[in-house]
């Protein structure tokens, strides 16, 4: 795993990289294609094997969807403790539904998903964060505007039992990122972009879970912030041993920091391996990636 | 067994509600009595009476909608009319158009009887008399007053009704006669329930007498805000203080009020149905737990009525009675009854209370007082 | 013009008027709560503080003295509320806002008539058997029940100012009003936020009403009025500004006074929805010239 | 298909015209069905297609039932007296059969152009807040409007007006303005329905999605909505033109500026027939009058308590109103198509 | 030749905050330009200024030669000066051909044309352009049906078909899939060459604009910051320090 790090390390790319834009596809071309690979999608004995046979995180034959209207059909899911899992694919693939679905959000009718070996499919969100030690950064801002900073940071630590340890976690925050320390009191609304996605994320860390749910870090944000953004998520995941499951348009970046990259399309696992192999994959590169 | 079916659509729920009891009480007791006594008698056959109801919500619209409904969907050829000038108002038009009679005991504003309609008729006395006689009182009591009738001061604060305004009208023109000033001139709309302002403007302006027409809820507020904010008027005169029940309410603060009424049990009428006024009163409270406010008293007359005009027509034909009740000439417990051809009841006078130590007292007029009335009020401690 | 000749007269309408807005301050405080926190308006508003009023007649009739109704039926109302948004109110929480509107108007007019066959149409009152003060020699005349009403309220507005910038619910309640999908993700039951939220705009009118039957009276048809004029509040006072609610409420019950005693009050509530009108398309003006508008 | 429909707008037609003569017992309900379809569909055009939600139409009504009744008393006595008229009898108004019609026919088109003035005064005063503001400020012109109503003594104050009788000569006054009735919703259907087909019915949905949007590709949005507005005028003023002359008795609050039953009612009607919808307004409309009436009837003493719970029961339960139903049960009925995709998606879901 | 649109030293604040401050760019008739820099830089403010949505504090605008600071979103519309949003708009409750048809270009038009029935025409350009994005299949669907990529496609056509002369683009690509956006800087191409419309586009995918515009103004805390070639923006150390990062 060390050496897959050092490995995608060499070939860094920053923000959104650059490239060129050859590979021109109708989104039904993509459809059509995409659901091709769908059919020899992998096993779950494969999915075992990246997840180096300790699934820290598993979702079993998961079905969900909002209101009657499924969205996801069948879709697995394997991850280990400490290691970081990006969720690619086309727009209404089902991504943030997955991620929806792990903290509670959807309707789930059918499947299991397991965190640590116990059941947590049913468990409402609040328990989820509680009990299960799952934490989610959501797609959009997500920041509460009227408050300071400080109070959000302190609404991340709402369900503690003192509100004492909720403070003396945001403190240990400030520390560490003096940018948000500087606007403690200001508002979170005049923060920019990029700082308020670091709150989010932050604020998401003062339960201190296990697994971390981010979806789609780095959209809006300047190619600096991307970076910036992507390199707490990896101090995370290989300082504090977090396990992170990312959903990420910009999936060069997102598979070149990510241990393992899944592939959904139309709610369906088409493909799955270490996100260094489907980087160089041709097929996934002219589907997803854009060549 | 025959049955003679009468209609009516009143007020069961909404702003007029309270009286609209009343009055529902007040046709079904004269009912059950009639029908007690063998019912009417038409022809040579012997019919029961009966009431068919519908609840107007006190709202005009509904009101209209529902006394065509009574006459065409359900077959009801005789009315009996709703609680209010306003809603008879409404009703009114329908029953001169379908041609039906109505006898109504509730809408006393005159403008009731300037459409030359031929099928509405009255009871009651109209309402421009309700307070002028409390105009007369004050106009006599003026040297008590410290005035020359000329410069006696009046207040006028009544809802922004039918029935009010022509209170009002009334008490205006009375007002005229002797030259009185006109000092307050308010009317508040009908969902309010703080008179403060007005009264406000009662203290600055010092009237001699102050006149109060705004159903119960009127009566209600003015009572308990005139004590509140300890204005003392030497004469207070107001309606719809028995069916408020100022006295039980507000005890002592309602005492040295006059009170406009159409009638009283302590009044001289008598017919051979319920006997005299007091027994009329007696029945009514025996059956209802209350002593009967006159507006219960005028619907039970007007009941009377209509068996009396059907026996005379001999038929329940609409035109028939309807000739009969034009006809009408008799003298119940409630009063004497005789319709002008407008259809209001003009054999019949307007009587006044005053509340005095927890009793309701005539004061006027004078033929039929109990006493003589407390002018001015005096001041509250 | 005597406002003039007697200024005295000025200052008894304006205290007057005060009192009375202390009150609708209270029913619009609630209404603010809601329709900040859950984006609902409550039509049914005035019927809260109607029910209010009769717990509190309920509790004068069985002879208890009604000040103690004050603190009674904003528990009643409380549960009444929480049971309504069980009920009803969960079902149209994320909806369209006019949705709101509609549902709440249904729910005011069945309270309307349940009232009207439990207690009649009478005009009810609780009389707290309180004096009057007099100051400027009787010219101003000072109802204590409504000096009563009026702290009371203040108090309880104040309290709600606290006790959402300090306690936990508090926290949760600004919360899920900023942000409620951020709320959940921070583990916050929105879903029982909000059935807080709409039982303690219920124990705000309830109180207001209890305070409403002992300084004027209460009758099943009494709610439109309050309904409006929370409205009317809210509106001026301008969403989420709570400290403005209070103001809002007493400016009005003040100018609503005086426009009485000028404007003669047939004119009195015209006078209040012209006013609400004329804010808001003044308002909406003021912004055009920014190019934006009011939504 | 043509033919079928042909056949159909001929039956309702036909059902229209002979009704009284069906149903002579239920006129004025009828006659207020048609004026309640002429509500809604009125009402829809600004809430369902344009989504601007009005309490406010009510002024419209109120204005025009004021303008017709005053014209047909002004035309002949002085107002003042007509309304102010005491005294026992000496005072008594008539209006003989040629007066009467001269009033209406001077009376309702003046109506309909009072309230449209009134429309497009009022329009490009409010129509510029957008959301629940302008719900809740036309709410405040409503009863304003019927507060004023209730102050002004010319008008007959809070004592409200009473329309003149209708002669003999007319005939049955409630047949007679039966037609009124029919032939305005008639006429208000002809109008939206071509109104939907042209670009102004795409423009006004396009606000209705997205104004912003409507404003940025340079359609004239405010013009755009007073013009809506101005057309719901037209039609609610003549249509309370003939309300009050179908009441008789015109009550400023209750009758007129009934914001608490006509305001809200219409609003019903639409939710419940299916906002947006050409037919909904008129399928919501029906329903509600008959389970009215029923109320009415068989729930004495209950009837606000059941109708307050229908329109919680609609709103909660079937806020997408009959035709909204239908329309996503069976879209393609209505030329739309859902993306097969999500179809199955559903489809897997349903089983 | 002058340019299309001139914009002289712009400045706009919001309360405290400096928006924009003396701004100064040009978008030459027929080319395609490109608009980057930092969050909360200003670009969409700028945007919002040109096309009137708010007041500017100072400065000029002038399109086609004539000032438009002082004139409204729908005046400006009107002379085809078009904008779409960061957050995709369209109106979801209409198909997608009606979208299209209530999108046709108003600047001769009248209130009263609006009641004049549907041009035949319209219909088949609608449906042209509809296939031009790739959204022919779906022209029935409900707009609001179409998934995220699919409705900045049909935004973009009804730009199109609103035949503007100038069209700016806020991050049209933002959270659409990598390679939709291909397809999308194509088509984007497209319509400069063959309908000849000016665009003018914020992005900060490097991959889009740097392969889009022919020149690119980058703005840093509500300044210009620089502007040139793509190649030179991508060494300009300033922009580098300011806003892509070390790479
Ligand atoms: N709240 C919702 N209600 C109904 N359908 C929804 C809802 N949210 C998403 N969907 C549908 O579910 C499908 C998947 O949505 P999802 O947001 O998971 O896509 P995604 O992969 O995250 O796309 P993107 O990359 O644009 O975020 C889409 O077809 C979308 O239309
Ligand atoms: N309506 C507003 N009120 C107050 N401040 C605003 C408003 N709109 C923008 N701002 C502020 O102006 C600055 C510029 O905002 P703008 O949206 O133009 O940035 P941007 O360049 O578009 O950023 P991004 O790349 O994230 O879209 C930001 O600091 C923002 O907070
Ligand atoms: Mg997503
Ligand atoms: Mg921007």
């Amino acid at each position: 795993m060390a050496e897959e790090q050092g490995d995608a390390a060499r070939k860094r790319i920053s923000g959104y990289g650059f490239g060129d834009i050859s590979t021109v596809m109708s989104v039904e071309d993509i459809q059509r294609e995409a659901e091709k690979i769908a059919a020899r999608a992998p096993g779950i004995e494969a999915l075992e094997a990246l997840a180096n046979r300790d699934s820290f995180v598993s979702v079993d034959n998961l079905r969900a969807g909002y209101g009657r209207m499924e969205i996801l059909h069948d879709f697995s899911l394997r991850v280990a403790k400490g290691q970081s899992l990006c969720l690619i694919g086309p727009n209404g693939a089902g991504k943030s539904t997955v991620l929806h679905s792990i903290f509670g959000f959807t309707n789930i009718m059918g499947g299991s998903i397991h965190v640590g070996g116990n059941d947590v499919t049913r468990l409402s969100s609040n328990e989820k964060l509680r009990d299960a030690g799952i934490a989610y950064v959501l797609q959009d801002n997500s920041v509460f505007p009227q408050m300071s900073v400080e109070e959000n940071l302190w609404m991340g630590g709402f369900l503690k039992p003192y509100t004492m340890e909720a403070r003396e976690a945001a403190e240990k925050v400030f520390d560490k990122y003096s940018r948000l320390a500087e606007r403690r009191k200001q508002p979170a609304r005049v923060l920019s972009g990029g700082e308020r996605r670091l709150l989010e994320i932050s604020r998401a860390l003062v339960m201190n879970p296990d697994v971390l749910l981010v979806d789609e870090p780095s959209i809006g944000l300047e190619p600096r912030f991307i970076d910036v953004v992507f390199e707490i998520l990896h101090d995370l995941q290989h300082t504090e041993g977090k396990t992170i499951i990312m959903v990420e348009q910009n999936a060069k970046k997102g598979l070149q920091v990510a241990d393992i990259g899944y592939v959904l399309v139309s709610g369906q696992l088409a493909k799955a391996g270490w996100g260094r192999d489907l980087l160089d994959d041709p097929e996934v590169g002219r589907l997803f990636l854009g060549g | 067994e025959d049955v003679v079916t009468l209609g009516s659509a009143i007020s069961l729920t909404g702003n007029y509600s309270t009286n609209g009891e009343h009055t529902q009480r007040g046709y079904d007791l004269a009912v059950e009595k009639i029908n007690e006594a063998g019912g009417v008698k038409i022809g040579d056959k012997t019919y029961r009476l009966e009431v068919k109801y519908y609840d107007d919500e006190s709202t005009p619209a509904r009101g209209a909608e529902l006394a065509e409904r009574l006459v065409k969907q359900d077959g009801i050829k005789l009315i009996l009319g709703p609680y209010g000038s306003g809603l008879t108002k409404a009703v009114a038009p329908i029953t001169e158009e379908l041609q039906v009679p109505m006898v109504e005991a509730n809408g006393a504003s005159r403008s009731l009887f300037t459409n030359g309609w031929k099928y509405i008729f009255a009871t009651l006395s109209t309402s421009e008399q309700y307070l002028s006689s409390a105009i007369d009182l004050a106009a006599q009591n003026a040297e008590a007053l410290g005035k020359e009738p000329g410069d006696i001061k009046v207040a006028v604060v009544v809802e922004n009704d039918p029935f009010s305004a022509d209170v009002r009208a009334g008490v205006i023109e009375d007002m005229k006669k002797y030259g009185m000033k006109l000092v307050i001139d308010d009317q508040f709309p009908r969902e309010i329930n703080d008179m403060s302002a007005t009264l406000t403007k009662v203290k600055a302006l010092k009237p001699d007498v102050l006149i109060v027409s705004g159903h119960s809820k009127g009566a209600t507020t003015a009572i308990r805000q005139l004590s509140e904010q300890k204005v003392s008027v030497p004469v207070v005169a107001m309606t719809h203080c028995d069916s408020a029940d100022i006295i039980g309410n507000f005890g002592a603060a309602s005492e040295y009020t006059l009170c406009a009424t159409q009638w009283a049990p302590t009044l001289a009428y008598k017919d051979d149905l319920f006997g005299s006024a007091g027994d009329y009163a007696k029945t009514f409270e025996e059956k209802y737990g209350y002593e009967p406010p006159y507006q219960a008293a005028e619907s039970s007359a007007a009941v009377q009525v209509f068996a009396d005009a059907l026996e005379r027509a001999g038929s329940t034909d609409p035109q028939a009675v309807r000739d009969a009740l034009a006809e009408t000439d008799i003298e119940t417990f409630y009063g004497k009854i005789k319709f002008d051809e407008t259809g209001k009841n003009i054999a019949k006078p307007m009587a006044l209370y005053q509340v005095l130590d927890g009793q309701y007292k005539i004061v006027a007029p004078a033929d039929v007082a109990e006493t003589k009335a407390v002018i001015p009020r005096p001041a509250m401690n | 013009m005597i406002l003039f000749q007697a200024p005295v007269i000025t200052v008894d309408l304006v205290l007057n008027g005060l009192l009375l807005g202390a009150i609708f301050a209270l029913a619009a405080y609630g209404m603010a709560l809601v329709w900040g926190v859950m984006s609902i308006i409550n039509i049914a508003q005035g019927e809260f503080v109607m029910l209010g009023g009769y717990v509190a007649v309920m509790m004068y009739w069985s002879g208890i003295h009604p000040l103690f109704a004050v603190p009674v039926a904003a528990l009643v109302m409380f549960i009444v509320g929480w049971a309504l948004y069980r009920a009803v109110i969960f079902r149209i929480v994320d909806r369209d806002l006019f949705v709101s509107l509609l549902a709440t108007f249904g729910l005011s007019i069945l309270l309307q008539q349940l009232m009207n066959t439990v207690f009649s149409g009478n005009v009810q009152i609780a009389e707290a058997g309180l004096g009057t003060f007099f100051l400027l020699d009787g010219l101003v005349t000072l109802s204590q029940i409504k000096v009563v009403a009026f702290v009371l309220a203040i108090v309880v507005a104040a309290c709600m100012v606290v006790f959402l910038k300090r306690s936990r619910t508090g926290q949760a309640i600004r919360a899920t009003a900023q942000n409620a999908r951020a709320a959940r993700v921070m583990g916050i039951n929105t879903d029982r936020v909000y059935a807080v939220t709409y039982g303690l705009n219920a124990a705000l009118c309830g109180a207001c009403g209890a305070l409403v039957a002992m300084a004027y009276n209460i009758h099943p048809y009494i709610g439109l009025p309050y309904t409006i004029r929370s409205f009317m509040i809210v509106v001026v006072a301008g969403l989420g500004n709570f400290v403005g609610v209070i103001v809002a409420g007493l400016g009005l019950g003040a100018a609503e006074n005086l426009a009485g005693f000028v404007l003669g009050a047939q004119y009195q509530l015209a006078f209040v929805f012209l006013l609400l009108v004329v804010v808001l398309v003044w308002r909406n003006w003021r912004l055009a010239a920014k190019r934006q508008y009011l939504k | 298909m043509m033919a079928r429909r042909l056949v159909g707008y001929a039956a309702i037609l036909a059902i229209g015209v002979l009704a009284p003569f069906l149903f002579p017992n239920y006129q004025s309900q009828m006659a207020e069905l048609w004026l309640f379809i002429v509500f809604a569909l009125t009402w829809d055009l600004l809430g369902g297609q344009m989504g601007y939600n009005s309490f406010g139409n009510v002024v419209f009504i109120g204005v025009g039932m004021y303008v017709c009744a005053l014209t047909q008393v002004g035309l002949f006595y002085s107002i003042a007296d007509y309304n102010a008229a005491k005294g026992g009898g000496q005072t008594v108004f008539t209006f003989d059969t040629v007066q009467y019609l001269e009033g209406l026919a001077v009376g309702l088109p003046l109506a309909a152009v009072s309230a449209g003035i009134v429309a497009a005064i009022l329009g490009s005063a409010v129509l510029g807040m957008r959301g629940h503001y302008f719900a809740i400020c036309t709410l405040g012109l409503g009863v304003a409007a019927g507060q004023i109503a209730n102050g002004w003594h010319w008008i007959g104050a809070g004592s409200g007006m009473v329309v003149p009788n209708a002669p003999p000569g007319i005939g049955d006054a409630s047949r007679f303005y039966y037609y009124f009735a029919f032939v305005l919703a008639v006429l208000a259907f002809i109008t939206v329905s071509w109104l939907y087909s042209t670009r102004f019915g795409l423009a006004i949905n396009a606000i209705r999605d997205n104004e912003d949007k409507a404003e940025a590709m340079g359609l004239p949005t405010t013009r755009i909505k007073v013009t809506a507005w101005v057309v719901s005028a037209l039609f609610l003023g003549v249509a309370g033109g003939i309300l009050g002359n179908l009441k008789r008795f015109i009550d400023p609050i209750e009758v007129a500026f009934a914001g608490a039953s006509f305001g809200v009612w219409m609003v019903l009607m639409v939710i419940l027939g299916g906002k947006g919808t050409l037919w909904g307004p008129v399928i919501g409309a029906i329903v509600f009058q008959f389970l009215k009436e029923f109320f009415w009837t068989y729930l004495l003493g209950w009837q606000r308590v059941a109708l307050g719970a229908m329109i919680v029961l609609i709103v909660v339960f079937f806020p997408q109103g009959i035709l909204g139903f239908l329309r996503q049960r069976f879209p393609e009925r209505f030329g739309h198509r859902i993306d097969p995709a999500i179809g199955r998606r559903a489809g897997e879901a349903a089983e | 030749m002058s340019a299309l649109l001139e914009v002289k030293n712009v400045s706009k604040a919001f309360g405290g905050v400096q928006a924009n401050s003396g701004i100064s760019l040009e978008v030459p008739e027929g080319k395609i330009i490109g608009l980057i820099g930092p969050n909360g830089s200003g670009k969409t403010t700028l945007f919002s200024s040109i096309v009137g949505y708010h007041p500017i504090d100072s400065g000029s605008i002038r399109f086609e030669g004539s000032e438009i600071s002082k004139m409204r979103v729908r005046q400006i519309a009107r002379r085809g000066l078009l904008r779409t949003f960061q957050q995709t708009r369209i109106y979801g409750g209409m198909t997608c051909v009606q979208n299209m048809l209530i999108s046709t270009s108003m600047r001769d038009q009248t209130l009263g044309r609006l009641f004049a029935s549907q041009k035949s025409g319209e219909h088949g350009r609608a449906e042209e352009l509809l296939e031009f994005v790739g959204l022919y299949q779906k022209r029935h669907l409900m707009a609001g049906d179409l998934s995220f990529g699919q409705q900045k496609l049909l935004e973009f056509a009804m730009a199109l078909m609103n035949e503007p002369r100038l069209l700016m683009l806020d991050e049209p690509t933002a959270g659409i899939n990598p390679t939709l956006i291909n397809g999308l800087i194509d088509r984007l191409k497209h319509a400069n060459t063959t309908f000849g419309i000016t665009l003018f586009v914020i992005e900060h995918n490097m991959r889009v604009i740097m392969n889009l515009a022919e020149h690119i103004y980058c703005l840093a805390h509500g300044e210009l910051l620089a502007d040139g070639k793509p190649e030179e923006i991508q060494n300009d150390q300033r922009v580098l320090d300011a806003y892509l990062g070390a790479h």
